[in-house]
């Protein structure tokens, strides 16, 4: 099985192994034809409309802009409607430093964004603190505080490197069990103790 | 110059003075405010540019820059204080607006506070943060400051020392924000504020009653890392600093290190530094066209400004390899030779932009909307500017000519004609039409320079250690939000002992409180738009 | 039967909101974390409460709206047989209108057509 | 002439109640209509959101959604898919039975106002004979929902949304009502079909003289103020309020109000359409019988359709070309310009009727 992506060939992409397992993962727990049908067809939908969250802190937020600007036009893959709103929005791209006075802040973003949520991380600042990680003040790599599913490495980042980190999101999006797996649906009390 | 000194030292005889490109004048804390009062309101030293905290190992203190707007002279005055506990100074923020947030951010760095300040809160670090970073002997363990993911504790009041008239100094307490005040958060995560930026505004209905700003959200502590760096490493911080005006900033360091070892940088090094500031500056503004008016909500012009950006950083991109970090310049010249197709190129497009301006202007200076939402908002005297330093573009359309490029011409800028636009009004349409009047005069300055690129080296030799004779060095470009000062203070090592960014945007917030008071959250946007600020350049 | 349909009309909106909410609330996943249920004010936490006294600017623009708003009201059965009444018809209204708008006129004159 | 849709409804109408008793047959009619105006209502605000994507890349010199499906058609389905699985956000301090009640509001307001269009000749739903007073009522219930959910949301931002929102739409409301009262004026009727067929010799923008022209203007710029469009999209300025009234909705609750968006620009140039354009009456100059003849070929619905998107387009041209008003702005140019010239508008629209000045 391969996942599809309009206008880039399976080869082209560089980490299918990861993607593969993630596939036979998915084989492997053997869900039934309709439900699987279903998941696919959810999955279509939610992998063409990635909703990102206005959020930007250095550099790398510049990029991003020139990335819904008119040369790159983010809107062609359904990135297009960017929400100011956690509540509404899918993914975060973190694009640029995140510093420790930022680390609750954006905890906090990541904590209201509604489920299923996805986090991007963009440049070096991101990815590892990049040429700021012996700073006193800065996070090495913002997966100290966040679950990180993609990594865009760049200082910043050309455009067409967020492209082909969005369309990894996109394929990894696209192999994820919908039923029994992304949509899993916690007690209130269980977590909150409520 | 020596008159200056010959008066400060009749005022002062205690006094003494250091020379070089700025005078330096040391005084004692104890009569520091006499001075300051003297420089004030004798010798029109009315701009304060800096203010640079120092930790000497034995003593502490600061040294502050100042500029008369009359004439341009310059002066610095060393305060210190030799106790390392419980270091005060006095406050100037009686005279110069502007030290409100310098002061703050040396009280954040060195722990020195100041008598007399209304509000001793620590301005970039979180509120319960361990320790003063910038000391020496800070203790940089990981462990004295985890990343804490709690949220700081709301401070509605402020410390203060206050002297009180028969020289005793009281703890005071004065209060931001009364319980019962409705109070908003706009920033840090916001759309609008054009980065990380936290801004605490009260509102009475859709009144904006007071601005509280809160910077340091995007704090990566780059003085501090300098310390440790080489010179030539402590380079690529600069382009991520402001990065709308990557090559300016990076065009400051350059200077600075080359005017402490007195380097003559080649003829063609020289053109192309000045074409490429001024490139930047076009992109800056143009930037700052697409975002101003997508504040204000029209959202086409946005795609408009990017799509002619993209262009300059075509240009940039053959020459110098990326989009935005750059690493062009270096000490001595420049990394590579520029790109073949480089003239070509840059004549085409300063061909193509003026057409594209005239767009601009139907499309959203002329509407009747976008003419109300920015005419008469946001005033900003001449003296209010220079009290709180709004320098720039900025301040020039509050009529104060304040361009680096006139008043201290660097690069090639002296042998350029170029107009400096300055206009009266002071107000967000006066501070968007000054950067759009700026595209064209960077136009007009690269269309004298880019014919006449002289062949030859692009670099000169440099040893592969660079040390700077002791001293303290401070230069100042003009980038794109105003003048970018960097200050050195070296002891002769191949390490900067300090080195201080004065940012240009620092100052830009400061002025947001008197600015928007009064004004609609809607204005606070359109203010916030103009002042073009950005947030990375004022938290460093 | 028009106003069969409109409760049939009615029905419809209903059952959209109904069935879509019923779907979502079936398949969408819930997760919970204490920061979720609180307010987003650009990821700080709310200072005090929202709900509170709070200066509303309209509230003479409710009560002038309600005024016209009436007159809009009142016009309409007029409008609708103004061709039958003729000339007569015009001066009979023409003092409600004149009256109301010497309201607009003194609102005007005292600024509460100013947002304050 | 034109094919009468009440011909089809009859024909289904007798079929049923050849099978089955009367209340049966109603029934089953019933159902039916409500599918229908369901599947009409989800596609056109498919449609929609796709249509503004695309108008609004083409000004921007871009290209707009093109990946999903042949020149991106389907990324609006896309879209609806994902916010139908979005999580459902429980929040703490709301009110919630207001909050809850918001999003029913809204779409069902839009979904009154959306049955009383008249879709083509004989396809109307609800026909009361006060037909435009009743558009009028039940689209100002929506302001109600906005209102509401800012105000239940128990958050900063979404306050001060809704109480904008409130301050304009209930100043523009004033404006929509005048601007119709002048053509109810001029057409003698209220309902709906009176008005549709009044127009059968020229559609009332040609035959109303200057007046309908300008209630059709103040018509488009109030209307656009009613739904919220730029340049008078205060309630949820994106870069002052982050989301404004909606910013606490997540899921198909945002979905709600994203969707009624959309539906509320149709109904409003969809009611401009019945008003000024003939609604689903072709173009008819009298005394060219052969022109009137080619006409009336075009089928009626195709009429209705085309006339509401190409103002559904002005609207959005409005949106994408000007930067967005100031809330004091918003109400001066409602009360000091618009209500002032509409009233002297409809003055000059009674006395060109009573006197018969008009074609």
């Amino acid at each position: 099985m391969e996942v599809k992506i309009k206008s880039m060939k399976y080869e082209d992409f560089k980490d299918n192994e990861y993607i593969e397992q993630l596939i036979n993962e998915l084989k492997a727990s053997h869900t039934n034809v309709v439900v699987g049908c279903l998941d696919e067809v959810i999955n279509w939908g939610r992998s063409n409309s990635l909703w990102p969250l206005t959020f930007a802190t250095s550099c790398c937020g510049i990029e991003f802009m020139s990335l819904g600007a008119a040369r790159y036009d983010m809107a062609r893959f359904g990135f297009e409607v960017a929400r100011a709103s956690p509540r509404q929005a899918d993914f975060v791209m973190v694009a640029g430093t995140i510093v420790h006075r930022m680390a609750p802040v954006l905890r906090r973003l990541y904590d209201q964004l509604a489920e299923p949520k996805y986090v991007v991380a963009v440049g070096g600042c991101a990815v590892s603190g990049g040429p700021f990680k012996k700073s006193y003040h800065v996070l090495k790599g913002v997966d100290e505080i966040l679950p990180v599913d993609v990594y865009i490495p760049g200082c910043p980042p050309r455009p067409e490197a967020m492209f082909y980190g969005l369309m990894q999101l996109q394929r990894k999006v696209k192999v994820e069990k919908f039923f029994g797996g992304v949509n899993r649906q916690e007690k209130r009390e269980k977590v909150l103790g409520k | 110059m020596a008159n200056i000194q010959q008066e400060i030292s009749s005022f002062l005889p205690e006094a003494t003075f250091v020379e070089g490109t700025i005078l330096e004048v040391s005084v004692p804390d104890a009569k520091w405010h006499d001075l300051a009062l003297y420089l004030h309101d004798k010798l029109h030293f009315d701009y304060l540019v800096s203010i640079v905290g120092m930790d000497w190992g034995e003593t502490m203190g600061c040294v502050y820059y100042f500029t008369c707007t009359a004439d341009n002279s310059q002066v610095s005055v060393k305060v210190e204080t030799a106790d390392r506990e419980n270091p005060l100074l006095h406050s100037v923020t009686d005279l110069w607006k502007s030290a409100y947030l310098y002061e703050r951010e040396v009280y954040d760095f060195y722990g020195i506070r100041f008598i007399n300040h209304p509000d001793m809160r620590r301005l970039f670090l979180r509120n319960d943060w361990v320790g003063y970073p910038l000391r020496k002997d800070y203790n940089a363990d990981p462990e004295v400051n985890p990343i804490r993911l709690e949220h700081e504790a709301v401070d509605d009041t402020t410390h203060a020392i206050v002297e009180t008239p028969d020289g005793k100094l009281e703890e005071r307490t004065n209060t931001i924000f009364a319980p019962e005040e409705f109070v908003v958060n706009i920033g840090p995560q916001h759309p609008a504020t054009h980065g990380v930026l936290r801004l605490r505004t009260s509102l009475d209905g859709e009144i904006v009653k007071k601005i509280d700003v809160y910077c340091g959200y995007v704090h990566r502590g780059i003085e501090k890392l300098c310390e440790s760096l080489t010179y030539p490493q402590t380079l690529h911080f600069a382009d991520r600093l402001d990065y709308m005006s990557a090559q300016q900033n990076r065009h400051a360091v350059c200077l600075c290190i080359e005017d402490a070892l007195r380097l003559e940088i080649p003829a063609r090094a020289q053109y192309v530094r000045t074409i490429m500031d001024e490139l930047m500056r076009i992109s800056s503004h143009l930037l700052f066209y697409a975002t101003f008016c997508m504040d204000l909500g029209a959202t086409t012009a946005f795609f408009y400004g990017f799509r002619d950006r993209e262009k300059i950083l075509d240009i940039f991109e053959e020459t110098c390899g990326a989009r935005m970090t750059f690493n062009y310049y270096t000490i001595g010249g420049l990394m590579a030779d520029i790109h073949p197709d480089f003239q070509r190129k840059v004549k085409e497009f300063c061909a193509y932009l003026p057409g594209m301006l005239k767009d601009y202007h139907t499309l959203f200076t002329g509407n009747v909307i976008a003419q109300q939402r920015m005419k008469g908002v946001g005033l900003l005297s001449r003296e209010d500017a220079i009290s709180y330093g709004i320098a720039g573009p900025s301040g020039r359309a509050s009529g104060w000519a304040c361009d680096v490029r006139k008043n201290h011409p660097y690069a090639l800028y002296d042998q350029v004609e170029f107009k400096e636009i300055v206009r009266t009004e002071g107000d967000v349409f006066a501070r968007y039409m000054v950067r759009m009047d700026e595209i064209l005069e960077s136009i007009h300055i690269i269309e004298q320079l880019i014919d006449n690129i002289p062949e030859g080296d692009y670099a000169l030799k440099m040893k592969p250690i660079i040390k700077l004779p002791e001293g303290r060095y401070f230069r100042q470009v003009e980038a794109s939000r105003g003048p970018l000062g960097i200050f050195i203070e070296s002891h002769g090592d191949k390490y900067p002992y300090r080195l201080k960014i004065n940012s240009a945007c620092l100052p830009l917030v400061g002025g947001l409180d008197p600015m928007c008071r009064g004004g609609k959250i809607a204005d606070l946007i359109a203010i916030g738009g103009s002042l073009d600020y950005v947030i990375p350049d004022m938290d460093r | 039967m028009n106003s069969a349909l409109f409760v049939v009309v009615l029905i419809t909106g209903l059952a959209l909101v109904g069935a879509a909410l019923l779907i979502a609330g079936l398949i969408s996943p819930r997760s919970f974390n204490p920061q979720k249920g609180e307010a987003y004010e650009c990821g700080i936490p709310s200072r005090g409460e929202s709900w509170m006294q709070f200066k509303v600017g309209y509230y003479l623009f409710a009560i002038l709206y309600l005024m016209f708003d009436v007159e809009t009201v009142f016009l309409f059965p007029w409008a609708v047989i103004l061709k039958d009444l003729g000339v007569a018809g015009l001066f009979n209204i023409l003092f409600f209108m004149v009256v109301l708008i010497l309201g607009l006129v003194y609102a005007w004159k005292k600024g509460a057509l100013e947002w304050k | 002439m034109l094919f009468d849709f009440s011909i089809v409804t009859h024909w289904i109408d007798n079929l049923l109640r050849s099978v089955m008793p009367g209340w049966g047959a109603l029934l089953v009619e019933f159902v039916l209509v409500g599918v229908a105006l369901l599947l009409l209502y989800a596609v056109l605000a498919l449609f929609y959101i796709y249509f503004e994507r695309k108008v609004c890349a083409f000004f921007q010199c871009r290209l707009g959604p093109n990946r999903v499906g042949p020149y991106g058609i389907f990324q609006s389905v896309a879209d609806m898919f994902k916010i139908l699985i979005k999580e459902l956000i429980s929040l703490n301090h709301i009110d919630k039975f207001l909050f809850n009640l918001a999003p029913y509001l809204v779409i069902v307001a839009s979904m009154l106002a959306f049955g009383c269009l008249p879709f083509g000749k004989g396809l109307q739903v609800i026909d009361f004979n006060i037909g435009v007073f009743f558009l009028i009522a039940v689209s100002s219930i929506g302001v109600l929902g906005i209102l509401l959910a800012g105000w239940s949301s128990h958050n900063k931002f979404t306050l001060i949304g809704a109480i904008r929102s409130g301050a304009q739409m209930v100043s523009y409301e004033l404006s929509i009502g005048l601007s119709v009262l002048t053509m109810v004026v001029f057409a003698g009727t209220m309902s709906i079909t009176g008005i549709v067929e009044a127009q059968n010799n020229g559609w009332f923008i040609f035959t109303g003289h200057i007046p309908a022209i300008v209630a059709f203007l103040i018509y488009l710029v109030a209307g656009t103020a009613e739904t919220n469009r730029g340049p008078f999209d205060l309630p949820e300025a994106e870069s002052e309020l982050t989301a404004g009234y909606h910013t606490e909705y997540s899921g198909i609750h945002f979905g709600f109000f994203y969707l009624a968006e959309y539906l509320n620009l149709f109904i409003v140039s969809g009611v401009a359409s019945l008003l000024f354009l003939g609604g689903w009456m072709p173009l008819h100059i009298p005394g060219w019988e052969g022109f009137n003849y080619v006409m009336d070929c075009i089928p009626s619905v195709l009429w209705f359709f085309g006339k509401a998107i190409v103002i559904s387009f002005i609207i959005i041209w409005f949106k994408w070309s000007f930067p967005r008003l100031r809330i004091d702005q918003l109400l001066r140019l409602e009360w000091k310009y618009l209500l002032p010239l509409n009233l002297i508008n409809l003055f000059v629209m009674v006395l060109i009727v009573i006197y018969g000045l008009h074609f």
